[in-house]
């Protein structure tokens, strides 16, 4: 074990697979010479060279239909997006090349291709720089979609996501880069995609979180403890495949639920989170399963409206306790 | 026919090709075209579904471009892709039992006539967003230099994808980077019911390679000798020195833009339609081939047979393989180890 | 009251705006001399000229940005996607330039845009062309979103879409579109955006469908009747704005609901509705909210697998049995 | 300096322009420059967040390209849009008041540095897109035909826009159409840290232009009045023939690409920094002026200290603007009627 950030962990990642795999190669721009826009490709220039290390103009789906390509033929290409608010431009290829290549030729070009690089609320990007990405990406059958809330999952879960056969697209947070934390040195150390974790654990109620808002919940726990309510976490960590069942594990224990987004709410991931604990566990519940999400405007850019519009923990401890004092119609 | 009494010169000068290399050039274009034919009368008859996008009168450039290539060349094209595919080896019956969506199909019937992919032939792909395939070409062009290798893929695209930005962003990557890819466009003048006039500021498509500094230049996409030799210089620049080429085939669609659209007739006149036919490169092949006395009519009738016969089959074959098994439907979503 | 097709309700519904409000054109691909790829655009190019009926090269970012910018200084563009599968290459246009014009600039420039076109599965179509596209834009802040399903609703509809001042996703259908009805004839009839509609009024349990889907849903509510089970129909109309209100009020009086979705299910719009339906009316419901779905696959082209892709009368009738027998824990 | 004492030509006829056109073309860049130096003391401050990024050293772009505009003409920006928006007439206080995300900003604080918008003055904002806005000014050419208007907008993008396809689009489609849209490329040769040469197979970026069969030229974008003369022609062509242009001012960012890229020193030497500050649009338009006559040093004292002043006002206004409040976090998503 050693202690190093998030962002290092990213880092040591990349270096650990791409010396493992002569086949793993990093697109994107700002990857090279400029060290990565966030840092996290640091240092790979040196060590692996511009063929390696590749640099790229600013032409988002020609660079990311290229990684698509490279992989048809044997390479296996992890396409940085400087932000994902830019995966929209190349959503298409992502979609309709990547996701869609190996069913249309019936299994003959699998698409071993990892798409990754922060997503989510930043400080004052504003409406264009500041988005909540995945919604975008965990409804396309053909994707898996991984969001690492710490550095030991960013490491682990990023060498799973190089070593899978297929599209994957993972979204960091550029508000985590510089968290610390403990990540094992092991250079096998994976964490297959589709395993949740629960990062607390209590019997009165089951939150689900990821990124920053599994830290918000986290904090909310802790106020809440006090009071006596005791706080289930569990950080699904891949959104799609989601670990549904551990999800329900842990209602069957508490009997109550809270999911919290950070995007918009509609037809969001806790939409599907919410409906599948009612579908699978519906007996079980004490009362409605409740979702705090982000507020539906685009993203404003004074500090003021940007912190109302992301669900502050102040609404995550609300959220809590009303399913908790609340009584559905089961008890 | 005067021409053909007239000219005497020894066969293999005058065509430029051997008799081999001519009787191969002209029995797969009229495997394509009979392929064609084929499925548009099974198209009527209910047995094929979705859009069919028929290449008749288009043979020339992908069985001039795929007649130098290597085997482990790689090409890659559109929803009009029958002709590409079958010219770069793929067998016809299951190409044909694709198109029927049956389990013995290139994809097992879950692709059809869009969607034909071929990995024993490095066949990859029929893609059916207009210009999406122009960066996985480029893609492949990476992946050749970063391997090592000296191969060439062939990237097919239509008029139509020209003024969609991925034409301008896969050219500048494969200049910048020096990829080898040959761009042919295959520039049959429409796009649906879009004339060329009504959708680019430039005709000339090959021009647009000239601001990258690429290689670019315009064949007669009728002749398939033409397009043989044009594209082998490509080839040879690609091969030696990972330098790509645009080339603008000036080519014709004989039919509609797909059976939905039998007639295309609302965009273009029958007169137009009418001359551009006199162009038929099977015909215009076959002419020059007895012309030259490189074939006699005999070998062509042969020829002739024996693709009626190939398509006969593949129809049959194709009529007779099952549907998909249901399970299929969730399989091959993912890879899985 | 005329009776006509879904097609020529369209058109109808564009040609009178077009009369009304000289702002209003038409552009995209092959909407003038061709007629339209599905003659929804039919007669217009000849009614109004190729000043107000463009055609465009195959340019989607291109020509929806040119709508968008027509719209910021005062035109009311209406712009044709071929098919919405095509609408991925405008994505970003549609989501950071559409959507957020008017928040980012303060309430300054508004957009009123319609974007539209057939969605959703269409006849052997494959992976790339029979997708339903609705989940990339109703969660998206900034955007309604419309999916009529008669020929009345298209019309008056697409009529409101046109007169709204804001950006209108208005997504048809292939499989609809030769669909008959009545008409209003009224050039003022408008269906206000957000309001849903009850296709069928029952008792025993709610049904929530719209497009294909609601007509499956009505076949199987014919099947249950016999039966005895009373099924009630809600059509949302536009899924964004939802009108929950009308969904809930038929779930007080039927205590069950069912949510069709032709697309696949993860994440989708039968998710936010479950979820909703679950959050706001938990206390009316005698059993959790079933959600029938497409498959969670690309679409295959065989035309035996296309059809078990999308969800069958047999598997909502199923569906239906399994809530109205069921027991939850409220009853 | 030799060349200030030997050069004795009457005023108006050496520099091209009248005294009052000088002193408003210097006061606006000083203007710019002015009031960018102070938002970079008040980003260190941390009363401004998220993304600034500088044009400082490429004032002369937006100052002489709006000097011959008229207000009703539009222009449309990127995330570096200061000037621009500046120099179309905006309100320093409430330009810096939005950099504050204030109530009083000209976006009531929600857009932010990036996304500027004054309708007041036709300006069509600030976009974050690399790219993106421009379909949006080809859109704004298409309306201003529509309506049978004689304006023109002006959409400025960097060379890191060039290689995107949505150039391209926008490029044919204006070409096509000819929609009166002078595109204005500022070069600065770098997009965050990737050199021209490492982005485009082309350099000569105005080549582009020619292509689509565009007038198309490259211009001094550090100085003022080339820049001026050359707009001008391309608003004439606009304005009278709905003919668009494709510009290139070669320019150059003295700061990093924003302010967390602070020196900017990666990816170029600080030789080449220095070097191109010898260029400085400011301060060589400064030594035009006196070494012409058309303006005296007191005049340029007097300029100065009055952009400084407003500059002050700008700053304190912004300072003392409230928060926005919290309930319009909510507003402004829809337009209702
Ligand atoms: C991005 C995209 N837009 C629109 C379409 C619909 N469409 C299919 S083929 C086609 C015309 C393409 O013309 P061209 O590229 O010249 O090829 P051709 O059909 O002539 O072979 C169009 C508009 C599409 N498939 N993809
Ligand atoms: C589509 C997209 N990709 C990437 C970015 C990140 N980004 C912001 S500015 C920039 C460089 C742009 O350079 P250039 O166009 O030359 O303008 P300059 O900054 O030099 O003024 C990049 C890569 C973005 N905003 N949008
Ligand atoms: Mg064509
Ligand atoms: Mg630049």
């Amino acid at each position: 074990m050693a202690v190093m950030t998030y962002r290092e962990a990213l880092n040591l990642a990349l270096r650990e697979e791409m010396h493992r795999d002569p086949r793993v190669f990093v697109i994107g721009e700002e990857v090279g010479l400029y060290q990565g826009a966030y840092k996290v490709t640091q240092g790979l220039l040196e060590e692996f060279g511009p063929e390696r290390i590749v640099d790229t103009p600013i032409a988002e789906s020609g660079f990311t239909g290229i990684g698509i390509g490279a992989a048809m033929v044997g390479l296996r290409p992890v396409v940085e997006m400087m932000t994902f608010n830019f995966a929209l431009l190349a959503l298409d290829q992502i979609v309709n090349s990547a996701a869609k290549m190996n069913y249309m030729s019936g299994g003959q070009y699998n698409i071993p291709i990892v798409i990754r690089g922060p997503g989510g609320p930043a400080a004052q990007l504003a409406a264009q720089h500041s988005q909540s990405m995945e919604t975008y990406f965990y409804h396309v059958p053909g994707l898996k979609v991984v969001r690492p809330s710490t550095p030991a999952d960013a490491k682990g879960l990023l060498k799973a996501a190089i070593r899978d056969d297929n599209p994957v697209i993972f979204i960091e947070s550029e508000t985590l880069y510089a968290l610390k934390g403990e990540v094992p040195d092991d250079p096998d150390f994976v964490i297959p995609l589709g395993q949740g974790i629960v990062r607390r654990e209590g019997t009165d109620v089951t939150v689900v979180a990821y990124m920053g808002m599994l830290y918000r919940a986290l904090e909310a726990a802790e106020e809440l403890a006090v009071e006596g309510i005791s706080v289930e976490i569990v950080d699904p960590r891949t959104l799609r495949p989601m670990d549904t069942e551990l999800i329900l594990a842990s209602v069957r224990k508490t009997h109550r639920a809270v999911v919290v987004e950070a995007g918009a709410g509609f037809a969001g991931m806790g939409s599907e989170i919410a409906a599948c604990i009612t579908e699978q566990g519906f007996d079980e519940l004490d009362a409605p399963v409740e979702r705090v999400t982000g507020e539906s405007a685009p993203m404003p850019y004074a500090r003021n409206l940007e912190k109302a519009k992301t669900p502050s923990k102040e609404k995550i401890v609300a959220a809590i306790r009303r399913v908790c004092y609340a009584n559905g119609n089961g008890s | 026919m005067a021409r053909r009494t007239d000219v005497r010169k020894p066969a293999a000068a005058a065509l430029g090709v051997d008799a081999a290399t001519a009787r191969r050039l002209l029995a797969d274009m009229m495997l394509i075209r009979r392929f064609e034919e084929k499925a548009a009368e099974s198209y009527a008859l209910g047995k094929i579904g979705g859009f069919l996008h028929l290449s008749i009168g288009e043979e020339a450039v992908a069985d001039g471009a795929t007649s130098v290539l290597r085997p482990d060349d790689y090409a890659i094209s559109t929803y009009r892709e029958h002709g590409h595919c079958l010219a770069k080896g793929s067998d016809p019956r299951r190409a044909m039992a694709e198109l029927y969506g049956r389990r013995d199909g290139l994809c097992k019937g879950k692709g059809g006539s869009m969607h034909l992919f071929d990995r024993s032939v490095n066949f990859l792909g029929g893609h059916a967003i207009v210009g999406a395939h122009l960066p996985l070409a480029a893609g492949v062009g990476f992946a050749i230099k970063y391997q090592g290798g000296d191969q060439v893929v062939v990237c097919y695209f239509g008029d139509g994808a020209v003024p969609e930005g991925e034409f301008h962003e896969a050219m500048n990557l494969s200049a910048l980077w020096k990829l080898p890819v040959i761009w042919i466009c295959e520039n049959n003048r429409y796009a649906m019911g879009t004339s060329i006039e009504r959708a680019l500021a430039q005709h000339d498509i090959y021009k647009f390679g000239e601001v990258y500094g690429i290689p670019a230049e315009p064949m007669d996409g009728m002749d398939v000798l033409a397009v043989r030799t044009t594209v082998a210089r490509a080839v040879e620049r690609a091969r030696r020195d990972k330098m790509p080429s645009l080339l603008e085939a000036r080519t014709y669609r004989f039919r509609g833009h797909s059976m939905r659209d039998p007639a295309g007739a609302v965009y273009r006149t029958k007169e137009e339609v009418e001359r551009e036919k006199l162009r038929d490169p099977i015909v215009l092949f076959h002419a020059r081939v007895l012309e030259t006395g490189a074939l006699a009519e005999a070998d062509v009738r042969a020829i002739e047979k024996d693709v009626n016969d190939r398509i006969d089959e593949a129809v049959a074959f194709a009529d007779a393989s099952p549907e998909p098994p249901l399970e299929w439907l969730l399989t091959d979503i993912f890879k899985e180890d």
